[in-house]
């Protein structure tokens, strides 16, 4: 059991991928000669070579679109894009073509594909670089969408994704490609569509994914140092959204708190807010309360970006506004 | 698959010369002999059914048994049938949502294409998927697409899959002259030539994209084959109307992508002779142009062409027009008897 | 006070804002010489010329932004969509430059243009065309979004828009274009960012938008006659969402049912449960219950796609479930 | 606006030839004169400046004064400097995040420029937008656009309603090689053709769009000129190290703009000195390439050249370096000095 970053753990499964089966072969802008724009993939266009390590020219719209094409055709493409904000560009391409093929064609075509970005904000990028459209994939029925917040889970929810016979969309915390875990020699994955218990508790549940459990595990570690019992849950895949695991947790806690890194309103925890009120409101001991970083572009500055972001504090005010702790 | 809309599943080893001058291909038929001849009333067939089978969807839309957009080929015919004849079958074809014809050129069953118009659970994509989306894995069709030029990519990647997997197939991708205002259409083709994928791009030109013409919307007139050179790609026009042209220069292109030269581009120019949908009163076009097409009308002028020449008898046509009238009719019957799908269907299909 | 359909409010606010504000004019597919494919702007371009009926390549990514263009240079341009789901092509366009360049500009640059789009199911039209993407629109800080169930809020709202020195997304039911209602000759608008509570009550709240007030509708006079006293929301404006008024009827009737014509999951309903659970729930008697169109892509077929389609069954389903009224 | 930084307010008179052979643009001062002399020592001033910032931008990058994406416009000055001189000030610029080049060329303020990047309060989008997005409304500099090629429609709205109100102002958008492939820019090209509008398309050719030669991704070779004949878009290409071929043949594209001949295209050849952004380590090129490039650099060869032809003195020049240096210093000074945008900001400027 080694201590990697989670950059090594998603190279670690890329490679895999590729040594394993000829019908891999990635795509995307600058992925090759310049290595990745996150470095994820340095060192694969030697190693894989140019039919399998293709740079993409900056046509999203067009390279997305080829890949739902051959995975149709049989291979099991794994595009990367830049960054999530440049997936609007080729929205429509994921969403009416990659998500809806299966069901306009009765059942006739699949798109094994995988598609990577690195989301979110935190370094200062700007109002079109720092957004979390996950949230909005996460709607969209014909794809699953996942997001690792360690490397443990980063490796093996790619695992399955590539596995998977479905689109699936893989948001990676572009902040959390530093971050460091242990992940275990041995092979394992990670099944898409369940939630993670991180932590054990009885007083509060709190839920998040991605780069939201950094604020919400410091929360946690001094509401804990405080004496309350939390427990914590990562989410680890949006869609499917595993309200199950949420709402036994409520049954347990009465207390529920959703954090999110991207912006409060819309998104998925309001998802899972008016999901688990639904079908659990009678544990409820108070509402659920909802964190998120603030419902504006993201700035430049540091200070403001700073400010605007989901943190710790945001997370223990919500706590002991709705609950008292 | 039922052998009489069977596309041949080789390209044909007869050549036939371009004919520039006016419809009916006349120079396509200096050779003769009764492969010849069978090829001949196969693509008359095809062309006639494609058009009965059209109009036959008009008038159910009319009575409601089809909803939804109704986008009919009439006009078109001898594009399609021309590209298609010039396949084979282990070739992709995609398509946008104007795609009952190359669904039927393709060989698509008759019955169960009907029946997705209808919605009903026979129909190719059990219902779900309307007139706009029709698709056959089996027989390599790959879809009816709906949004405008969202279907190229796709193409490219059937065709990057051929690639990659080093066969001499390639993928048609078939797309009209309003599509080519998406950047998606600008970005494939780039892709394409850059990494030369085997696929052709087949512009069905019919001088408007719903009631808008080429020239309010496009600077650099109708003809769109010359900027193909930006992208290095090469490209030829044919006449739209004349089903051998269209099927020579599909071979032709068909043969430079298998011998491994990349992304080719034909434009065909071609005419709906009918609106753009069904919902569609015309108001942006004079009954004069739409007359004009009509003399050329492939349904009339090929096999008259093929009598003259004596490549085909009144009766041999008589016959194959009555074989596909009851053809049709059936279909129409087989997709009126079958049920409704289910509504258990409603969460299939979703994810694999 | 006149009955005309919905079709013509929109007729009446666009020819009398052509009419008086030279810096009106309107872009899109077809609008002209075709007369608009919904026909809204029928005989538009014969009476107002093609400088200010223009008539677009089917180039979504470039009109919506020379639309942008224009805005920031003092016209005052509307732009219509063909269709909601066309709005996925450009959405980079919507999301990343309309509704951001205010913002990155420090306050510089203002763009008050109005984007007008059919939306939601209903039509057979299948999946690539059925889609509500106003709900995603309506979660973008620096626009806001608008939509009408009557031809009198069309009017009122679009009049507002047309006002209004920001972006408005103003999504027209396609299924109401033919709708019937009452709108007076005298001037009158709608603030935007207010919901209207058409029916006042005191055991449940009903709460919709847009087409969704349909069966919304019938399931209230359905609940009447039977004796329940229903107090019905409409939104009318989904960005910014009028939570107060929904807060206020729920401290009233204690009960609150969310009803939506697009999908059930994500979307502007889940926020609405998210937030007034967080705001209220102490005056919560049960759950909210949220009422939604199936979870799947649209499907051609008439039979299944209205079985999708929220209807009042569903509703009154809902209400029986979570209140037993 | 500071005057030593005042673009010419009209195109001038004067006809620069264009230097085909080589940098320095040497018969670009077969005439001479007290006007021209000071408009030259103007232009070398303007790119020293740009050069002095950009090279300041990068230190204050290493310690982490300015921090997000920062693409630094060094060896492309030339470009940026000669096009927007031969603008009027009622015309709008229209940039991508490679900006500060055009911005300073523009005239914006070298304080609040630097106090953007810096994110302070003092800066030109009160530190929201930071490097990628300087705006400047008064100098109708329109941003700074970071979505690759996402900034090519908004220039042809500005200009749209320069034709609306019938002024005979335009607008010059800039734009890199890479973002000819994103689908927006053959929408926005075709668009501005249709409709005539007083748009000039500039290319900024570096050769690379990040780690991307262009040979990689585009088919049809490293000229992009040629293909704007699809669009029928008159293009010229020019010598984008020679700050007076550019500053003529942007005269002239102006000039045609202006006469109402619609939509022109400019492809000026040049070389980012330095990687794409300062976190680029340029794996993907030899520095043969750079080193090569670097021989023309504008900042050396241009002041050469006056002081050969008797235009200037070196004592001029390095009057000039001293105080723009004095400047640059003077801005980051500025920006230190600046403070940060108080928390209420965060919430302002999202609606009017
Ligand atoms: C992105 C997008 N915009 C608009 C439409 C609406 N639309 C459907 S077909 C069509 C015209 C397309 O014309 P063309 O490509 O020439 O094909 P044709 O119908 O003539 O065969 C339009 C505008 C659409 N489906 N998708
Ligand atoms: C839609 C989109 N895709 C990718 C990127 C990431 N990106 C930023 S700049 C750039 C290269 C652009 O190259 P070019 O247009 O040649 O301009 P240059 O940087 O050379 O000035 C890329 C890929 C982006 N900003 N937007
Ligand atoms: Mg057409
Ligand atoms: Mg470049």
């Amino acid at each position: 059991m080694a201590e990697i970053v989670l950059r090594e753990a998603l190279k670690r499964g890329l490679e895999e991928a590729l040594d394993n089966d000829p019908r891999i072969f990635m795509m995307g802008e600058d992925i090759g000669e310049y290595g990745g724009a996150y470095a994820v993939t340095d060192g694969f266009l030697k190693k894989y070579g140019p039919e399998r390590i293709k740079d993409t020219p900056i046509s999203e719209q067009a390279f997305l679109g080829a890949g739902i094409g051959a995975a149709a055709a049989g291979l099991r493409p794994i595009v990367e894009f830049m960054s999530m904000s440049f997936t609007l560009v080729a929205f429509d391409q994921i969403v009416n073509m990659a998500a809806n093929i299966r069901y306009m064609s009765g059942g006739q075509i699949s798109v094994p594909m995988v598609i990577r970005a690195p989301t979110g904000a935190g370094v200062q990028l700007g109002a079109t670089h720092s957004q979390s459209f996950e949230t909005w994939l996460a709607e969209v029925p014909g794809m699953k969408v996942v997001c690792p917040s360690t490397p443990y889970d980063a490796l093996g929810l790619l695992r399955s994704a590539i596995k998977d016979d479905n689109p699936v969309f893989m948001a990676e915390p572009a902040l959390l490609y530093g971050a460091k875990g242990e992940v275990p020699d041995e092979y394992y994955d990670i099944e898409i569509g369940k939630a993670d218990v991180t932590r054990e508790g009885s007083d509060v549940t709190l839920v998040s994914y991605g780069y939201g459990m950094r604020p919400l595990n410091e929360a946690a570690d001094r509401l804990s140092a405080k004496g309350v019992s939390v427990e914590v849950i990562d989410l680890r895949s949006l869609s499917p959204l595993d309200i199950t695991t949420v709402v036994s947790s409520v049954q347990k806690t009465y207390k529920l708190v959703v954090v999110d890194n991207a912006r409060r309103t819309g998104g998925i925890m309001a998802e899972v807010a008016a999901e688990v009120q639904e079908r659990a409101s009678e544990w409820l001991d108070g509402p659920i309360m909802r964190v998120g970083s603030d419902d504006v572009p993201w700035p430049y500055n540091r200070g403001l970006e700073r400010e605007v972001l989901t943190d710790a504090d945001d997370i223990l005010r919500a706590v002991e506004y709705g609950f008292g702790l | 698959m039922a052998s009489s809309t069977k596309p041949s599943s080789k390209p044909s080893s007869k050549r036939f010369k371009s004919s520039k001058n006016g419809a009916g291909g006349s120079e396509g038929l200096d050779e003769s002999g009764v492969a010849a001849n069978i090829d001949h009333l196969h693509l008359f067939r095809q062309m006639f059914l494609i058009r009965q089978f059209e109009l036959a969807c008009g008038e159910n839309y009319s009575n409601g048994m089809i909803r939804g957009f109704l986008h009919l080929y009439v006009g078109q015919e001898a594009t399609g049938v021309g590209a298609i004849s010039a396949l084979r079958d282990d070739d992709y074809i995609v398509s946008h949502y104007r795609d009952h014809g190359h669904a039927l050129a393709r060989g698509v069953d008759v019955n169960r294409s009907m029946a997705e118009l209808f919605g009903r659970a026979t129909g190719t994509s059990k219902g779900k998927g309307g007139s706009m989306h029709i698709f056959d894995a089996a027989k390599r069709f790959m879809g009816g697409h709906a949004i405008v030029a969202g279907q190229m990519p796709l193409a490219a990647g059937l065709a990057l899959a051929q690639q990659y997997e080093k066969t001499d197939g390639l993928t048609i991708c078939f797309f009209g002259d309003g599509s080519t205002n998406q950047g998606i259409y600008h970005e494939t083709m780039n892709l394409a030539a850059v990494w030369k994928l085997p696929v052709l791009f087949f512009l069905e030109n019919n001088m408007y994209g719903m009631g808008s013409s080429i020239e309010r919307v496009r600077a650099g007139g109708i003809d769109f084959y010359p900027g193909m050179s930006t992208y290095e790609i090469p490209a030829a026009e044919v006449d739209g109307m004349d089903v051998l042209a269209v099927r020579e220069a599909t071979e032709t292109a068909v043969a430079r992508i298998r011998a491994g030269a990349g992304p080719q581009f034909i434009e065909a120019k071609t005419f709906r002779f009918v609106g753009h949908s069904l919902a569609d009163g015309q108001k942006y076009r004079g009954q004069k142009e739409v007359k004009e097409w009509e003399q050329r009308d492939p349904i009339n002028t090929f096999p008259a062409l093929l009598i003259k020449k004596g490549m085909a008898t009144q009766k041999q046509i008589e016959e194959i027009k009555a074989r596909v009238d009851e053809e049709v009719a059936e279909a129409v019957e087989f997709a009126e008897r079958s049920p409704e799908p289910d509504p258990s269907e409603i969460d299939t299909d979703i994810l694999a």
